[in-house]
C-alpha cells in the first residue's frame, strides 16, 4: 500500500428529504486509478458523487488531497480540483460549445492556461473543435457527452467524477467514450466512474465497489468482481 | 414542575374545566366591554374568546353553540353598554365582510393554488350590481319609474350579486386560466385594475357607473317595513351570510370538488391523470370564491349607501391576500383568524395607537401608524413568507377513523 | 383621422422616450426571471426609489450650494444612484428571496409584494419628513428644447419637439443597453450568468459561485433600474412613491412581450410598448369615435399583457418549452 | 383481439424524434414490459398514450375507441391509469385522500348535494372512504391512511401511487419504473404485488422497468425500444437471446 489515497470517504451518510440515500459509505480512490461504483438504479451511486462534490449535505468525513471537503459547497470543491461530469451530461444548451468550455475553465485566471486546456480537449475530442460556435443543445447525445467530459477537463482537475457517461448512447459511441476514459487514465488522470453498465465499467476499471440501497456491500479488484458470482447474477445478467 | 405538567395534561383532557375557564373568560371580557368606555383591549379579548373556543377540546356541537351564542347574543349585548356601540359594530361588520372575502379568496388561492391578485374586482361587481339598480342611476339608465328598486329587493340581490360575481369569475377565468403560476398573478392583477379603470370611466358614452363620482343614494335594506340603517343592525345580516358561507366552505373542503382543487394545487398533471378536468375545476374555484365577494359587495353598498371605484384598488386585493396568507392558506379557521386580525388591526388598533401617540407624545403626522398600513402589510408578508409560510393556523388534513373505515361499505344500490 | 398621421412624429418621439424607460426597467425583470424564474415584483419600487434617491441627491447638492457643470452632476448622480439601488437590490435578494429558493413558487412572490409595500412606505416617510409632501418636484438639469423638422421630410408631418433631457435619456438608455448586452454576451461573468440561468447545479460544478452570480444579477438589474428612475424624474419632473408600481407592471409586460429571460427581447418589448401606449393615449378617442378615451391607455397595456400571456406566453421572441413529466 | 392498439406513433421534440413509427398491440389481461436504454422514448410513449403529449403522427385506440385529441382526464375516464417515473403524489394530502382523488370519476356528488349534505352524498362519501381504505390494505398501507403522503417512505409512496391509479378502476394500468429506488426485498414484494393486482382487479398491465429480474419474471411480453423505435418484441426468452437487444441494451455481459 504505497499508493497515496487521493480521495477518501469514511462513514459518509446522507439524506434526501427524510429518506436515507447513503449509509456509512467508506471508499478511497488512489492517485492514477480508475475506480468504479456499480449498483442498480437508485442504489446511491449518483448520491455518492454528489456527496463528494458537496451537492448534498452529509455526515462523516470526505478528504481530498488531505483537505476535509465534506462541508464545502460544490464551487469550492471544484476549485480544489474535483471535476464532476453529472448524470445526463448537463451541458449548457444555450451556450455555444466554446462558452461551455470556457465555463469549465471558470477558475483559471490566465488566458494562456485556458488556451492550453482547450488544446488538450481538442486532442481528445477533435469533434468538439469542429463545433466550437454551435449551441451546445444542438449536438447529438454522444457529442454532448464528449463536451461534458471536455468541459470538466478544462479546470485542470486532479480527479474526474463520471456519472453514467454511457447513458442513452449508442453502443458504438459508448465504446469510444470508454476508450477515451482509459486514455485519460493512462496520461495520469484519476477517475471515479459510476455506471449502470457494470460489465463495461468493470472491464476498464482497476477496482470496484458494489453499492446497494445506500450501502457498500462489496469491494474488490475489478477483475475479481467480474468473476464474482453474486455480482454477475445481480448486475451482469 | 412535574405536577404542573400533569395539571396541564388533565386540563387538556377535561372538557368541563375547559368549558368553565372559557365561560369565565367570556364573562370577564364581555363585562369589561360593557362597562369600560371604548376599551379596545376589552373588545379584542372578547373577540379572542372565539379563538380560545377554537382551541378547546369541546365537541364540535358545543363549539358551534357557544360560538353562535357569542356572535349573536353576547357580542352585540356587551358592546351595547356605552356610547361607542356603533363604532364597535362598525368594526364587526367590516370584519365580517373581510372574513367572507378572505374565505372566498381562500378557495382560489388556498385550495386551488391559483394566486389571484385582482380579487377585489368581484367585490366591486357585487357592489355595483346592487348600487346601480337600487339608486337613481338606474332611473337615468333605463328611463323607467320602476327604479330605483325598493329596499326589499336587497334580499334577492344578495344572491344576484353573488351570481353576477360568479359569472364574471367564469368570464375572467376562461381566458386567464390558460396562464400558469406567477403569470396568473400578474394577469389577475391586470384584470383587477382594468375593472377598476372601466368602472371609473363608464360614465360615457353611456353613463352606467357614474364614473369617478360613484353612485349615491343607494337604498338601505328593508323587510316588513323595517329599515336596516345602523351598523348594529347590519351586523346581523353579515353574521347570517357569514355563517352560510362558513358552513358552505367547510362542506366543500372535504367533498369531491374540494379534493379536486387541492389535487390541482399539488400537481396538475397527476390530477388530470386521475380524471379531474382542469379548466372546469379551476372555474368552479373562481366562480364560488367570487360569489362570496359579490354577496358581501351588495351588503357593502347597501350599508354605505354609496359606491365609487376608489374602494376597489389593488391594495384592497392585497389586503385580502394578506389575510389568507397570514391565517394559513387552505385553513378555514386560519383564514377567519387572519381576516379578523388584519381588519381589527386596520380599523381599530392602528387608529387607537395613533390617537394615543398624538395625545401623549407629539409625532409628525407622517409617522402616524394609520398611514403605515402598507409598511405593516409589507413586513407581515415578508416575515410570514420567510418564517411561517403556512400561516398562523396551518391547514390540517381530515383525519379518518381507521376502525370505521375497516367496516364493509354499505351498498348504495 | 388625418391628424393621427400628421402627429405621428411627436407620438413616435414621446413613445420612444417612454419605451426606453420601459426597456431598461424591463431588463431588471427579465434578468432576474431568467436566473431565478421569479417575478421580482419589487423591481418597480427599486426604480421608484432610484427616482427619489437621484432627486434627493440633486436637491441636496443645490442646498449645499455645490455648483458643477450640469453633465458632471448628471453623471455623478447617476453613478451614486445606481450604486445605492444596486446595493438595495442585493439586500432585497438576501432578505426576501434567498431564504425561499426551495419554497413553492407562490411564496417568494408574496415576499416580493411585501418588499414592494415596504419600499413605498419608507420612501414616502422620508419624502414627507424632508419636504412635507410625498409628491416631489425636483430641479431640472437641462432645460433646453429642440424642434425636429419632420415636416421637411414629408410635407404632411408636423414637427416634433424634443427636450434636451429626452435626448440625454434616450442616449443613456442606449448606452446602458449596449453595455449590458456586451457584458452578458462577451464577458466571463456574463457567460456565467447565462450558465447559472440555464442550470444552477451544473454551474456550481464549474466552480461558479451561484449566490455571487445571483447577487450580481440583482445588483446590475437594480442599478440600471434605479438610474433610470432618476432619468425618469428628470424627464417628467414630478415623482411620487407610487410611480413604480404601474410602471413596473408595464415594464414587466414589455419583458413578457419580448420573451421573458431574453435581454434583447426586453429592449424591443419596451420600445414597442412605449410607442403603442403613447399612440393609444393620443388616438384612442379618435379611433373609437369617442367611446374610449385616453384613460384607457393603461387598460390597453394590460390587455396586451393578457393577450400575449394567453396566446404566446413565450413572448414574441421566445421559444416555448414543454414541462418535463 | 387486442385491447390497446398503437399504429405508426411518432413524436418529435425539436429535431429529436423521441418516438418513431411505433406499433404496439396489447392483449387483454396481459403484463407487458417496455425496456430500452435511457432516452429510448419509453416515458414519452406513456405520455402520448395518456394524453399528456400530443402525437405528431399515428393512432392509439383503446378497445376500438380512438384516444387521439382527448385530454388526459378524458383518457383516464376511458380506463387508462398510470403512475409516474418521478412519483407525483398529492403531497399535502393524506394517503386516503390521494386515493379518494383517484375515485373522482366514480363519485356522483354535485355542488348542490355537497352544500346541502344530502343523505345520498354522505353515504357515497362514507362508502368511498371505505373503498379507499380497502385499496390501501391491498398495497399494505392501511396503517398509514391518515399520514400525509409526503411523509411516507419511498417504497410506500410508490405503492400508494399504484393504489391511487387502481382507484380510477382502470382497464389498463401503466407503471413507469415502479421498482426504481427500491431495494431487492422491496422489489421482490412489488413483483408479487403486481401479479396479485393483475389477478384481483382483472387488469392489463404495461410497465417500464430497468430491473431485468422483475421484468423477466412477470412479463408475458417484452417490447424493446431504442432511439424511439421498436427494435424487438417477444416473450422473455426470445428477448434474452435476441442479438439486437443484447447489442443495444443488455450489453455484452448478458451473452456470457
Amino acid at each position: 500500500m504505497t499508493k497515496r489515497a487521493l480521495l477518501e470517504m469514511s462513514q459518509v451518510s446522507a439524506y434526501y428529504d427524510q429518506i436515507q440515500a447513503l449509509q456509512d459509505i467508506s471508499l478511497e480512490v488512489n492517485m492514477g486509478e480508475i475506480v468504479t461504483l456499480v449498483g442498480s438504479n437508485g442504489a446511491g451511486k449518483s448520491s455518492t458523487l454528489k456527496a463528494i462534490c458537496g451537492q448534498i449535505k452529509t455526515s462523516g468525513t470526505i478528504s481530498f488531497l488531505g483537505n476535509d471537503i465534506s462541508k464545502l459547497p460544490p464551487h469550492q470543491t471544484a476549485k480544489l480540483g474535483v471535476a464532476h461530469v453529472p448524470e445526463g451530461r448537463r451541458i449548457f444548451p444555450k451556450l455555444t460549445v466554446k462558452e461551455n468550455l470556457e465555463m469549465g475553465a471558470f477558475q483559471l485566471k490566465s488566458k494562456k492556461d485556458i488556451e492550453q486546456q482547450m488544446e488538450l480537449v481538442y486532442q481528445y475530442f477533435p469533434r468538439v473543435k469542429e463545433r466550437l460556435h454551435q449551441k451546445g443543445g444542438t449536438m447529438s447525445g454522444g457529442e454532448q457527452q464528449m463536451l461534458a467530459i471536455g468541459r470538466a477537463l478544462m479546470s485542470k482537475p486532479s480527479i474526474l467524477l463520471l456519472d453514467e457517461p454511457s447513458m442513452g448512447l449508442a453502443p458504438i459511441i459508448v465504446e469510444q467514450i470508454f476508450e477515451i476514459i482509459q486514455e485519460l487514465n493512462q496520461t495520469g488522470m484519476t477517475i471515479l466512474l459510476v455506471e449502470q453498465n457494470a460489465y463495461q465499467a468493470l472491464s476498464i476499471a482497476h477496482r470496484g465497489y458494489v453499492i446497494q440501497t445506500g450501502k457498500i456491500i462489496l469491494t474488490d479488484s475489478a477483475q475479481n468482481l467480474l468473476e464474482n458470482k453474486q455480482v454477475t447474477e445481480a448486475y451482469l445478467a | 414542575m412535574i405536577r404542573m405538567d400533569k395539571w396541564i395534561d388533565t386540563f387538556q383532557k377535561n372538557r368541563t374545566s375547559q368549558f368553565i375557564v372559557l365561560g369565565l373568560f367570556i364573562l370577564v371580557s364581555s363585562a369589561s366591554v360593557y362597562f369600560l368606555e371604548r376599551s379596545v383591549t376589552a373588545f379584542l379579548l372578547l373577540l379572542g374568546s372565539l379563538l380560545l373556543l377554537h382551541y378547546t377540546h369541546l365537541t364540535n356541537r358545543t363549539k358551534w353553540i357557544v360560538g353562535l351564542l357569542l356572535l349573536v347574543v353576547i357580542i352585540p349585548l356587551a358592546t351595547s353598554g356605552g356610547t361607542s356601540q356603533q363604532d364597535y359594530m362598525e368594526v364587526a361588520v367590516q370584519t365580517g365582510i373581510y372574513v367572507a372575502m378572505a374565505l372566498g379568496l381562500n378557495i382560489v388561492v388556498g385550495f386551488a393554488g391559483l394566486l389571484d391578485l385582482g380579487f377585489v374586482a368581484f367585490f366591486a361587481i357585487g357592489a355595483y350590481t346592487y348600487g346601480i339598480f337600487a339608486s337613481p342611476q338606474a332611473t337615468q339608465l333605463f328611463h323607467s319609474d320602476f327604479f330605483p328598486l325598493a329596499g326589499t329587493w336587497f334580499w334577492p340581490f344578495i344572491l344576484i350579486g353573488g351570481f353576477m360575481a360568479a359569472i364574471f369569475g367564469i368570464l375572467l377565468g376562461i381566458p386567464v386560466l390558460r396562464v400558469k403560476g406567477d403569470y396568473l398573478a400578474i394577469v389577475t392583477l391586470g384584470f383587477g385594475e382594468i375593472i377598476r379603470i372601466v368602472f371609473n370611466n363608464m360614465d360615457k358614452p353611456v353613463n352606467i357607473t357614474n364614473g369617478a363620482q360613484g353612485l349615491s343614494q343607494i337604498q338601505q335594506p328593508e323587510i316588513f317595513g323595517f329599515t336596516f340603517s345602523l351598523a348594529s343592525q347590519f351586523y346581523y345580516i353579515v353574521i347570517v351570510i357569514l355563517l352560510v358561507i362558513i358552513i358552505g366552505v367547510q362542506r366543500l373542503e372535504h367533498s369531491k370538488l374540494g379534493r379536486s382543487w387541492k389535487a390541482i394545487r399539488e400537481d396538475e398533471i397527476a390530477a388530470q391523470s386521475m380524471g379531474i378536468p382542469l379548466v372546469k375545476t379551476k372555474l368552479w374555484a373562481f366562480a364560488l370564491g367570487a360569489s362570496f365577494s359579490g354577496m358581501m359587495g351588495v351588503v357593502f353598498s347597501a350599508k354605505n349607501m354609496f359606491v365609487d371605484p376608489s374602494s376597489f384598488t389593488l391594495i384592497e386585493s392585497i389586503t385580502i391576500l394578506v389575510m389568507v396568507i397570514l391565517g394559513g392558506m387552505g385553513s378555514i379557521p386560519g383564514v377567519i383568524l387572519g381576516a379578523a386580525v388584519i381588519s381589527v388591526l386596520n380599523l381599530q388598533i392602528l387608529t387607537e395607537v395613533t390617537n394615543f401617540l398624538t395625545q401623549n407624545i407629539s409625532i409628525p403626522d407622517t409617522l402616524s401608524p394609520t398611514k403605515m398600513q402598507r409598511l405593516i402589510f409589507g413586513v407581515i408578508l415578508v416575515l410570514i413568507a420567510v418564517y411561517r409560510p403556512k400561516g398562523l393556523i396551518t391547514a390540517k388534513a381530515k383525519q379518518y377513523d381507521p376502525a370505521k373505515l375497516a367496516e364493509q361499505p354499505i351498498s348504495d344500490k | 383621422m388625418s391628424h393621427i398621421f400628421t402627429a405621428l412624429p411627436q407620438v413616435l418621439v414621446d413613445g420612444l422616450t417612454l419605451g426606453a424607460i420601459y426597456a431598461v426597467v424591463a431588463l431588471g425583470y427579465t434578468m432576474v426571471y431568467g436566473i431565478l424564474e421569479l417575478i421580482n415584483f419589487a423591481h418597480g419600487e427599486v426604480f421608484m426609489t432610484g427616482a427619489f434617491i437621484g432627486t434627493g441627491l440633486l436637491l441636496s447638492l443645490g442646498m449645499f450650494g455645490i455648483d458643477m457643470p450640469a453633465w458632471i452632476t448628471l453623471i455623478l448622480i447617476l453613478i451614486m444612484t445606481a450604486l445605492l439601488t444596486g446595493l438595495l437590490g442585493i439586500g432585497i435578494e438576501r432578505l426576501a428571496y434567498r431564504p425561499l429558493r426551495k419554497a413553492p413558487k407562490l411564496i417568494p412572490l408574496i415576499s416580493a409584494i411585501g418588499i414592494s409595500f415596504i419600499l413605498q412606505d419608507l420612501v414616502r416617510f422620508v419624502a414627507e419628513m424632508k419636504t412635507g409632501n410625498y409628491i416631489v418636484t425636483g430641479t431640472t438639469l437641462f432645460e433646453g428644447k429642440f424642434t425636429i423638422p419632420f415636416s421637411s421630410i414629408i410635407g404632411s408631418f408636423q414637427n416634433a419637439t424634443i427636450k434636451t433631457n429626452t435626448i440625454i435619456l434616450i442616449g443613456i438608455t442606449i448606452v446602458i443597453m449596449i453595455l449590458l448586452d456586451i457584458f452578458v454576451n462577451r464577458t466571463k461573468w456574463g457567460t456565467a450568468m447565462r450558465a447559472v440561468a440555464q442550470d444552477q447545479e451544473t454551474a456550481s460544478l464549474m466552480s461558479i459561485n451561484v449566490n455571487k452570480v445571483i447577487s450580481l444579477t440583482f445588483f446590475i438589474g437594480s442599478a440600471i433600474g434605479g438610474a433610470t428612475g432618476f432619468l425618469f424624474a428628470q424627464q417628467y419632473a414630478t415623482i411620487d412613491p407610487y410611480i413604480g408600481f404601474i410602471l413596473g407592471l408595464k415594464a414587466f409586460t414589455a419583458a413578457v412581450l419580448g420573451g421573458i429571460g431574453n435581454i434583447r427581447g426586453a429592449m424591443f418589448g419596451g420600445l414597442m410598448l412605449g410607442v403603442l401606449e403613447v399612440f393609444a393615449a393620443a388616438n384612442l378617442s379618435t379611433l373609437t369615435g369617442g367611446v374610449l378615451g385616453s384613460e384607457y391607455k393603461d387598460v390597453f397595456a394590460f390587455a396586451i399583457l393578457i393577450l400575449v400571456l394567453i396566446f404566446k406566453p413565450e413572448g414574441l421572441f421566445g421559444k416555448s418549452v414543454k414541462e418535463k413529466v | 383481439m387486442s385491447l390497446l392498439q398503437i399504429k405508426g406513433l411518432t413524436k418529435q421534440f425539436g429535431g429529436l424524434t423521441a418516438v418513431n413509427q411505433v406499433d404496439i398491440s396489447i392483449r387483454p389481461k396481459s403484463i407487458t414490459a417496455i425496456i430500452g436504454p435511457n432516452g429510448a422514448g419509453k416515458t414519452t410513449l406513456f405520455n402520448l398514450i395518456t394524453g399528456i403529449y400530443k402525437p405528431d403522427k399515428g393512432s392509439i385506440s383503446l378497445a376500438g375507441t380512438s384516444l387521439l385529441n382527448r385530454k388526459p382526464n378524458q383518457i383516464a375516464g376511458l380506463g387508462i391509469a398510470r403512475t409516474f417515473q418521478n412519483i407525483r403524489l398529492f403531497k399535502e394530502m393524506t394517503a386516503l385522500e390521494n386515493i379518494l382523488v383517484g375515485m373522482h370519476n366514480h363519485l356522483t356528488s354535485n355542488l348542490f348535494g355537497t352544500l346541502f349534505r344530502l343523505p345520498r352524498v354522505r353515504l357515497e362519501e362514507q362508502n368511498a372512504a371505505k373503498h379507499a381504505y380497502q385499496l390501501l390494505e391491498t398495497v399494505h398501507l392501511a396503517d398509514k391512511c391518515n399520514e400525509l403522503s409526503k411523509n411516507l417512505s419511498y417504497g410506500e409512496q410508490r405503492r400508494l401511487e399504484i393504489a391511487r391509479a387502481l382507484a380510477t378502476k382502470p382497464k389498463i394500468l401503466f407503471l413507469d419504473e415502479p421498482a426504481a429506488g427500491m431495494n431487492p426485498k422491496e422489489t421482490k414484494e412489488l413483483t408479487d404485488l403486481i401479479t396479485q393486482i393483475r389477478n384481483d382487479f382483472d387488469l392489463t398491465i404495461i410497465l417500464i422497468e430497468h430491473d431485468m429480474k422483475l421484468v423477466m419474471k412477470i412479463s408475458e411480453e417484452i417490447i424493446v425500444l431504442d432511439y424511439g423505435q421498436r427494435i424487438a418484441s417477444g416473450n422473455p426468452d426470445e428477448i434474452r437471446t435476441n442479438p439486437r437487444v443484447i447489442e443495444a441494451y443488455l450489453g455484452k455481459g448478458a451473452v456470457s
